[in-house]
Order: structure tokens, then sequence, then C-alpha cells
């Protein structure tokens, strides 16, 4: 309870100032409104209307609520529109991003601890990688990608995948170097090999570090599927229905489209949170 | 003729609420120490020794009884900066130069600049460390740390010196060099020192007085007066006085354990 | 076919020299040479690909076609730049770390806030931001500044969570000194809490750096006057402009990459102390 | 997953009507979001005119940043949907897009200003900010401004350009005194939103003389060598126009259609139905060929930019005949 709280203090006062920015938001549209209708509100009258305007500068919390409820919960899942069904469409790119993501990242990683060459001269190009607004290249890797043949789930992965792997790498290549010299050496007292010592040691020392790296890649590739909707048309998912809800000025839509992201996204990091707890508490890591 | 009493202790408790349930830390310490001693607590891990200075600095509030450090209560001591505090490690800040880091005590109670170099040159020299004034502290071995954080300890005018356990991560040849340096200073300074350790010879060599202790709960199970002189060169602790006091604190230890 | 074997041939070639290179005792001047070398590489098998495979410059240009409109096109990459960059990406990258660092430091003193705004700030750093270009820019108009309140709102939590972070960041024993002096809250905060932060500080502020200038572009892309990196790239990509396109992509590119460095450097500057600098 | 089904289907069936040959696949990347402007193609493949004609089509949506050229130049599509004049500037880009059909006969294409921004002629544009697609569609909106002598480079005496994201915000909140509409969307939203018509000025690209053909179908001109795409083509058009022709006698069913393809399920029925009634004003008058005129219409208009025109030369082989006389004949 004591960790509660806090939490809820906080979220209320967010909502607290959520909705008074919502009647300050919608207020001058609820005047224009009334003025071109030749009457006059007063102010709990403009209050309601801020509450319920079909499209506000800035839905009132409740107005998501319903919404979410109503594309969740009474749609039939397999409707197009099913909060559900967006949400696994972009689900299913983000998980796919980032499981490439982290392939290619511990790759990486293993390659630039093994060889010095890779160190110096990829290292500095995976920073640098990261400053490409990926937006801007994302349409183009989705037609040139096309152009080869390939088409739906797999180009969108592949931004989440660009934008993914490079906490994986980072953290990686710390977890890697993080056996101290003495373990190190134990290590050459056996002759062991470069492999045996990457897999009983690197590998095993480096969990504390992939974990963390994970939630945050988990969370950069979610970002990737939906940024990898927005360019390539309002098809499905979630980042289209942000798209459309823009397009056609459907606020609501688009908060909703944008809480769902989150709660996605809060509950795929808390996942990841669940396995590193079991995994490093099997491994003796986790007091 | 009575010497001044500088930090008294009448009835002190300490229970600190954990989630396991109260842990009784101290039970009715009662203690006095008087200007120009050098008092030593000794007493096996957990038995309150390192809280009870945490108390007399007043980093920790006592659940029940008193503690008066100079006549007034250990929190306006504090606020009067009466002692300097030395810590198990050395914890300089690794941003700041040696000469930096014994400003730092300087630059909060508000000394003059000038005042400030004087005083780090003057307790740089005091520790034997002049001419390490720009140096940082990942730069200096342990025990020249540990002398840098005790010339911090030093460097403002305070009579009463805290000292936790300040050697125990130390080598024994360090450690037997700086207990000599701190009994010269001690002389030269006329400081009343609180000394925690867990090392007998150390305590004997050191003291005029040695408080041991005995843990669960931790209370005072003897304090024993040390006849040895002022003057006190390392050869002493090959001397029958020293070896009998010695044996004495040994015999206070495991009688404190056996009751506890 | 000539090119792509010619590019593999110097794709090899080049690698071994890395390889040869990198065994030599590090020096300064290496340490630039070796990725350089590195990058230069792709570039010529970037060239090559497209050569040998006759790639339409409608899908990918040669980095040769790139350079060439780059040089071209100076004057328009620098209006660009200025618009995106310094006025967009800069201003809310000063203003949304710079109040995300007042609001840590106001939290740090209520350990109530902390637990409760902790989480929260969490939560928010790993929303997908960018989804609330739309919003920001019907808020704040097309100009510069909804692009730097997007940027604003990027940077804010990630920047929040690693201060608050870094100011938990000094020891219990450093802090019972700073008691033990009778120091007041704001002479804890500025001798201690402050430069232990720096590390973890440095960290927010560079991973915000590659945060704003994306936040800055994509923001663009919903809205914006006739020039900026944004703008560019999604009026050039619609124009088949493709050379354009990533004439300003090297663009975001170098300065993102510069704005890291500098940010790096400083870094260095600040916490030479800390152990992962002393290396 | 699902049209990945149902075409699935689609081809069970068609293997089970005519198992002499498999259906032709034609793939089509449409200009937008699927809506109601492209219901023909939809009529189409829902009404089974593509599989009639023994083609497997797939529709693919476009967005705000697919540059269908540029989709047709990478192999993605068979065909696209495209607006002449970034076409013709295309193929100055060196890509060889060749019109096979129109079945838009009219542009849709305005400017909606606001009257209280004090706009109620062209002549009141100039210090004005107005708000313009761009991605290939300001092509229209340049040469217009240069017919009437106005800068777009923000210079003194000129008009202030935005780039307008893909919604009407600017001329709601007052950021812009016009913004660029179409009459059978934009134009709604605005109205939608709660300005009524008469607190708006609109300014038809076609009656200012400056329309341009919109939204006709596009193929590479390699292709057309090959018979066997030609008569795929044939067939297509065909099947196109009567998708259509049916889409315009029956818009409300149409619109059913479209939204049943939507598949990010954001439009809304009300929306569509308005919508199809305003692109079967549009599509009403073309039987799908190109008319020889409209197309000199619009070169001539592109290339009448002054100093900085859209297209430099006289397009040659830029459309064909060929295929929608085959079609239609």
């Amino acid at each position: 309870m004591r960790s509660f709280a806090p939490v809820l203090t906080v979220v209320g006062a967010i909502m607290v100032i959520w909705y008074g920015a919502a009647v300050a938001l919608n207020s001058s549209w609820a005047y224009d409104k009334a003025k071109r209708a030749d009457v006059t509100l007063s102010f709990s009258e403009m209050v309601a209307d801020t509450m319920a305007q079909k499209k506000p500068l800035l839905p009132a919390p409740h107005q998501v609520v319903a919404e979410i409820y109503k594309t969740t919960v009474l749609k039939k899942i397999t409707s197009k529109r099913s909060l559900i069904w967006h949400g696994w469409v972009t689900l299913s790119a983000t998980l796919l991003g980032f499981a490439m993501g982290t392939g290619f990242g511990i790759l990486l990683a293993v390659g630039i601890v093994h060889s010095r060459a890779m160190d110096m001269s990829v290292m500095p190009w995976v920073i640098t990688s990261q400053t490409i607004p990926i937006l801007a290249v994302a349409p183009m890797i989705i037609v040139v990608l096309n152009a080869v043949g390939i088409s739906g789930l797999l180009p969108k992965a592949f931004i989440s995948m660009y934008l993914s792997f490079f906490p994986v790498v980072v953290g990686m290549v710390k977890g890697l170097r993080s056996p101290d010299a003495m373990q190190m050496d134990q290590m050459r007292t056996w002759s062991a090999t470069q492999s045996t010592m990457l897999w009983k040691l690197r590998l095993p020392s480096s969990m504390p570090y992939l974990f963390p790296s994970l939630k945050i890649a988990m969370a950069a590739s979610l970002v990737g599927a939906i940024v990898g909707e927005l360019p390539t048309g309002a098809v499905a998912g979630l980042g289209a229905r942000l798209l459309a809800g823009s397009y056609y000025g459907q606020t609501i839509q688009i908060w909703s489209a944008l809480i769902s992201a989150a709660v996605l996204a809060a509950t795929l990091v808390a996942l990841i949170g669940l396995i590193q707890n079991i995994t490093l508490k099997r491994m003796g890591m986790l007091r | 003729m009575s010497k001044e009493v500088i930090i008294e202790t009448k009835g002190l408790d300490l229970t600190f609420e954990t989630n396991d349930g109260p842990v009784h830390a101290l039970k009715d310490i009662n203690l006095t120490v008087e200007k120009g001693d050098f008092i030593s607590f000794i007493g096996p891990s957990g038995c309150g020794k390192t809280t009870l200075l945490r108390v007399i600095a007043d980093l920790e509030t006592p659940t029940g009884g008193t503690v008066s450090v100079n006549g007034v209560s250990a929190h306006e001591a504090r606020m009067a900066r009466a002692y300097g505090y030395v810590f198990q490690a050395a914890g300089l800040y690794p941003w700041r130069t040696i000469g930096g880091n014994i400003k730092l005590p300087l630059e909060i109670m508000g000394y003059s600049k000038d005042g400030q170099e004087e005083r780090v040159s003057k307790v740089l020299e005091l520790v034997e460390l002049a001419g390490f004034e720009q140096k940082f502290p990942w730069q200096l071995s342990g025990g020249m740390q540990q002398r840098a954080s005790i010339a911090r300890a030093l460097a403002f005018d305070a009579d009463i010196l805290l000292m936790d356990e300040p050697f125990g991560a130390l080598d024994e040849i360090v450690r037997d060099h700086l207990n000599e340096q701190l009994l010269a200073l001690w002389a030269r300074t006329h400081k009343t020192i609180c000394f925690v350790t867990h090392s007998i010879p150390e305590a004997v060599f050191l003291s005029t007085k040695i408080v041991v202790m005995s843990p669960r709960p931790g209370r005072i199970a003897d304090v024993i007066e040390s006849t040895l002189p002022k003057e006190r060169p390392l050869e002493i602790r090959d001397s029958k006085e020293f070896i009998e006091i010695a044996h004495r604190v040994r015999d206070g230890l495991i009688e404190g354990h056996s009751n506890g | 076919m000539s090119w792509i074997i010619g590019a593999l041939l110097f794709w090899a070639a080049m690698w071994l020299l890395n390889v040869q290179l990198s065994k030599r005792p590090q020096t300064r001047a290496l340490s630039l040479l070796v990725p350089l070398i590195f990058g230069v590489t792709l570039l010529v098998l970037w060239e090559g690909m497209v050569r040998g495979f006759q790639i339409s410059p409608i899908l990918l240009p040669p980095p040769s076609a790139i350079s060439v409109r780059f040089a071209n096109s100076l004057p328009i990459l620098w209006v660009d730049f200025v618009q995106t960059f310094v006025k967009g990406a800069m201003s809310g990258y000063i203003i949304g770390c710079g109040s995300a660092f007042l609001m840590a430091i106001a939290v740090n003193r209520s350990p109530f806030l902390q637990r409760g705004l902790l989480p929260v700030g969490n939560f928010v750093a790993a929303l997908p931001i960018v989804g609330m270009a739309p919003i920001l820019v019907m808020w704040f108009g097309f100009d510069w500044q909804s692009k730097a309140a997007v940027v604003v709102v990027m940077v804010f939590f990630p920047m929040l969570v690693n201060t608050v972070e870094g100011l938990k960041a000094s020891d219990h024993m450093q802090r019972d000194l700073m008691q033990t002096y009778g120091a007041s809250y704001w002479q804890g905060l500025m001798k201690l809490s402050l430069p232990a932060a720096m590390p973890f500080i440095f960290n927010g502020l560079k991973i915000c750096s590659t945060l704003a200038l994306i936040g800055a572009i994509v923001a663009e892309f919903f809205g914006s006057p006739i020039k900026g990196m944004g703008f560019r790239i999604s009026t050039e990509v619609g124009r088949l402009s493709l050379d354009m396109v990533w004439a300003e992509i090297t663009v975001a590119a170098l300065a993102g990459s510069a704005f890291y460095g500098v940010v790096a450097l400083i870094e260095k500057r600040v916490t030479f102390w800390h152990p992962s600098q002393r290396g | 997953m699902n049209r990945l089904l149902t075409t699935a289907l689609a081809g069970v069936l068609a293997l089970g009507t005519s198992v002499a040959h498999a259906a032709d696949d034609v793939s089509l990347q449409l200009k937008w979001v699927t809506q109601a402007q492209f219901a023909g193609y939809y009529v189409a493949l829902d009404k089974g005119f593509y599989s009639d004609e023994d083609l497997n089509v797939t529709i693919k949506p476009g967005g705000p940043d697919i540059a269908p050229a540029q989709v047709i130049a990478g192999g993605g599509a068979d065909v696209v949907l495209d607006w002449m004049p970034s076409a013709l500037a295309s193929r100055e880009k060196g890509l060889d897009l060749v019109n096979i059909a129109q079945p838009f006969k009219t542009s849709g294409m305005m400017l909606t200003c606001r009257k209280d921004a004090g706009i109620s002629s062209p002549a009141d544009f100039a210090g004005k900010t107005l708000g313009v697609w761009f991605f290939g569609n300001e092509y229209p909106f340049l040469s217009w401004m240069n017919k009437l002598g106005l800068k777009t480079d923000g210079s003194d005496g000129g008009v202030t350009v935005l780039k307008q994201g893909f919604n009407v915000d600017p001329i709601l909140q007052g950021q812009a005194a016009c913004v660029s509409t179409m009459t059978y969307n934009e134009y709604w939203q605005i109205i939608d939103a709660g300005l009524t018509a008469d607190d708006l000025v609109v300014f038809k690209y076609e009656d200012q003389g400056v329309a341009t053909l919109e939204d006709g179908m596009y193929v590479l001109g390699e292709n057309l060598k090959d018979a066997a795409f030609k008569d795929k083509m044939v067939r297509f058009v065909r099947a196109s126009m009567k998708g259509w022709k049916w889409a315009e006698a029956n818009p409300d069913e149409a619109a059913g259609i479209v939204l049943d393809n939507d598949a990010s399920g954001a439009q809304t029925e009300e929306h569509q139905k308005r919508m199809m009634r305003e692109i079967s004003k549009l599509t009403s008058g073309s039987n799908g060929a190109l008319d020889p005129a409209d197309f000199q219409r619009t070169v001539d208009s592109l290339m009448s930019g002054g100093s900085d025109p859209v297209i430099t030369k006289q397009p040659v082989g830029a459309w064909t005949h060929e295929i929608s006389d085959a079609a239609l004949n």
C-alpha cells in the first residue's frame, strides 16, 4: 500500500490537470459555436460542452476511456474497428522486430567484444545509425523491401529492429565485458577456449546488463512498429489508428490509440521485468 | 580534581523498526567521556558500537535516554560543528582533489578563502600528505586516502574526533603506522577521540579507556581504564602491562558474549 | 557485374587493412582512422551495389549522386538545418532538459513525490511519444514552436528519470558526512548530490540528444512551413528527388552525431573522475 | 491476415471455375487511404468484376508518405493511381509512367477559405497564409499561384505557404486563411467540425482554369511492350470502369463496400456515403478514356510556370488510348 498511494496521488494530479486543460482548451470552440448559434453559455454549460465535444482539442479522460471500452469490449476481436485487433497487428510487428533486433544486437556485441577490428570500426557507426531519422527512411525501406518482394509484417519489423538493436548492442558490449580480470584469468588457467569463455562466463555475467537493455529495446521496438505504420498508410495497427484519427480530426481516437500503445508498452516492459526476476533469481544474481 | 565532561549518555536506548520486527540495538548505555580522553569501543559485530557513535554524532536518534555533547544536546552539538567524523571508508569525493576534499567542510562552514588554504596545508602536514593537494583521491593508495579523510575531519576547529573503524580495511603494516601517527596527532592537538574498532591490540595500544560491548541487545559489558603511559612506542605491545590489559579486554568480551 | 565484384573486393581489402591496423598500439589518430576506413568502405559498397545491380535512382541513389546534390544545395540545406535543428530541436532540447532537471530537483526533496513520479515517469518515457506529434502540431501551430514542443515532450521524461536516479546516487556515508558538517539542504545539493548525479544527468542528456532531432523531424511530417528537414524529406520523396532526401538525411546524421559528440565531450570534461571515464 | 484468406479463397474459387488456367495477378497501388475516392476498384473486386475477367487483383492502400511512382518503380505494383502533374514530373525524373485510363473527368480540388480571414476572391490572397499539400500534390497550386502572379517563397507581396498535414486543422485553428480541400473529403471535415458553408468561400481549381487530371491509372511504359501485360491491363481497365459505373449507380452500397475493405476501421458510414456522391460527380463524365484536350490543358498549365515550371518540356508518350480503346469498345 505504501508504494501505491504516491503513484495514485500523481496519477490523480495528472487527471485533475488533464480535466482542467480539457476545459481550457476546448472552451474557445464551445464559445465559438455558441456565438454562431447566437446563444450565451453559462459557465456550467460551457464545462459540460467541453466534456462532450465530438472532436475536442483535448478529449476528457472519461471520453477516452469510453472510446477504449467501446472499441475493445463491445467490438468483436476480429472486427476492424476493434482496438484489440489493431493492437495485435502492432504487437506482432513489435515482437518480430524485437526478436530480430535482440538477436542482431547480441551477435553484433559478441563480434565487437571478440574482434578489436570490429570494435574500432563498427561501434562509432552504430551510434551514428541512431541519429538517422528513421521515419524519414521508413517509407523508402518499405518501398525497397517491396521491390524485392517483402511486404506486410516484415518491413515494419525491420524498422522495429533498427530501433531496438541499438540498446541491446550497447548493453551487451558492457555486459560481455563485465567479468573481471580475475575471472577471465581463472578461465585461462583451465585453458578454456574463446567459445567456452563466452558461454560459461561472459554470457551468464552479461544477464544483469541484458534485461535493462531489453526493456528499452522493447519500448523502442513498439515505437518502431508504430512509426512504420504511420507512413505506410492507414492500413491497420495502432499507428494507422493514430494516423487515421489525425487525418479525420478524431482526437478521441488518437488518444485512445496512444493510451492503448502506452498500456501495451507497459505490459511488455513489465513482462520482461518478470522474466528478468525469474532468470536472475535462478542464476542467484538476485537476493 | 575532576576533568571536564565532554560526552555523557544516561540510560540510552535505541530500537530499530525493521520489516522483521524491532531490533534492540542499544540498551541502557551510561557513559562519561572526559576532555582529552581517547576512548575505544570494542566488541563483536552487531554489538552496536557503530550505532552508539552515530547516536553521539546525531546521525541516529535514540528511542530512550539522553545524550549530551559539550553540555548541549547531540543535535545542537552537530549544528555547532562540535566534532569531526571519520568513516570506515575514506569517502572522498572523486570529483574533488585532495585539497578540495579537505576544503569541503570549510566551504560549508563558511571559512574565508585564505583561512581555507592555510588549514588545508596545515592538516595535510599533520597527516603527512603535504604535496598531494592537487592529486585526485583515485590516484592515491587506500592508506593515503584514509589519512586524507582524517585530515578532512581535522580541518575545522572541533575538539572531538569520532572515528568509526577508520583503519579496518587497511593492511597491518599501514595500520600500525597510522596508529602511531594518530597517537602523535592526539598528543599534539589535545582532542577528545572516540574510536570504534574490533581489534584488541589496536584498542589497547591507542586508548586511555576501553569500552567493551556485548551484542543482542547492545550494551556495555565492561569499562577498562588503561594504565599505559601517554608515550607509547610500538614496542609497548610486547610489555607485560599491555598483555595484561589485552587479557582483561578479551575476558570482558567472552563474558559479555556468554551472558548474551 | 564488375562493379559488384570490385566493391566486394574493396570491402575485403579494407577489412583486412582494418584488422591489421587494430592490432597496432592504439593512438588517437588510429581510433579515428579505423572507423573512417570502415565508413568509406560502406559507401564504396553502396555505390558498387547500386551501379552493379542498376538500382533505379528513384529507389536508392548512389552516394556519388547524393554528394553532388549535397554540394549543390548547401543554401537550402542550411535553411532547413536552422529551421529544424537550431530552432526546433535545440530550443526544445534546452527547454525540455532544463525543465526536467528543475522538476527532478523539486521532486528530490519529497520521497513521496519520488515514489509516485518515478513509475509514472518510466511509464511515460516508454510511451511512443511520436504519436503526440499530430496533437502538438494542432496545439502549437505549424511553425517551429510545435516542433520544439514535440521535442520537449520527448526528452522530458527520460531526462527526469535519469536526473532523479542520479540525485539518489550519492552513497549513505557521503550523505552522513554532510550531516556531520551540519550542512543545509542546498549545501548538500550543490556540493554532493549534483556532482554525484552528473554521470546520470549526462546519460540522460546523451539519450535526449538523439531523440531531439528525430522528434523535430517527425513533427514536421504533420504540418510545417515550407522549410525544414522533415518538410524537405517528405516533399522530395513525393517529387522522387531521392538524392535530395539522402542529402537531408546526411545532414541529419552529421548534425546528430556532432551533437552527441559535443555532449559526450562535455561529459568527459565534467565527469572525468568517474570510473567509466578514467578507462 | 483476413485479406490473405479472402484472396486465397478467391483463388481457390477461381481455380474451381476455370481449371484451365490460373487467374492473372494484378496489384494496384492507391494514392491515399481506403475511402470512397477509390470505390470503383473496391466494387470491382467485391462484385467479382475482376474475377469475371480472370484477374486476381490486390489493392494496396496508400498513405501520406507513399509515393505511387516510387512504388511502381520498385516493382511493388503493376498499376498506380496518380495525379497527372505528379506523374509528368516523375516522367521528367526518368520514370516512364504512361496513363492508360482516366476515370476522373473533373478535378475535385479546391482551396477553401474563411470569410472572416478577409478573403472573397483570389485577389485577396496576397499576404495570407495558405495551406497546401505537398508530396507531389503541390504542382496544381504552384501553377495557379504563378498564374495569379503571387510569389510562394515567402517574399513580400506573395503568399505564405504552409505544408498542411493530412487534416484541416490549420483552418479550424485559424493558423491559415485557406486550406486545400477536395470536394469529396476535407471540405466536409470542415463542415463536420462546425463551420458552416456560409462561413466559407471555396475556389475550385476547375473554375479557376487550373484544374489538372486526378486519379488516373498509370503503368510503366516498358511493360506495355509486353502483349500479355497489355491484355491484362485491358481486362483490368474494363472491370475497373464497370466497377466505377456500378458505384455511380449505387452510391450507398458502394460506400458500404469501401467500409468493408477499410482495414483501419476509422471511416464512418456517413462520411463515406457523402464522399461517394461527390466522387460520382467527378467520374460521371468519363468513360475511362483520357481526353487529349484535358491532357493538353494540364500540360500547358504546368509548363506556364514562368521561371520555375513544374515540367520543362512537352511530354511525349505520356498517355495511350491503346488500352482504354481495347477495353471499352
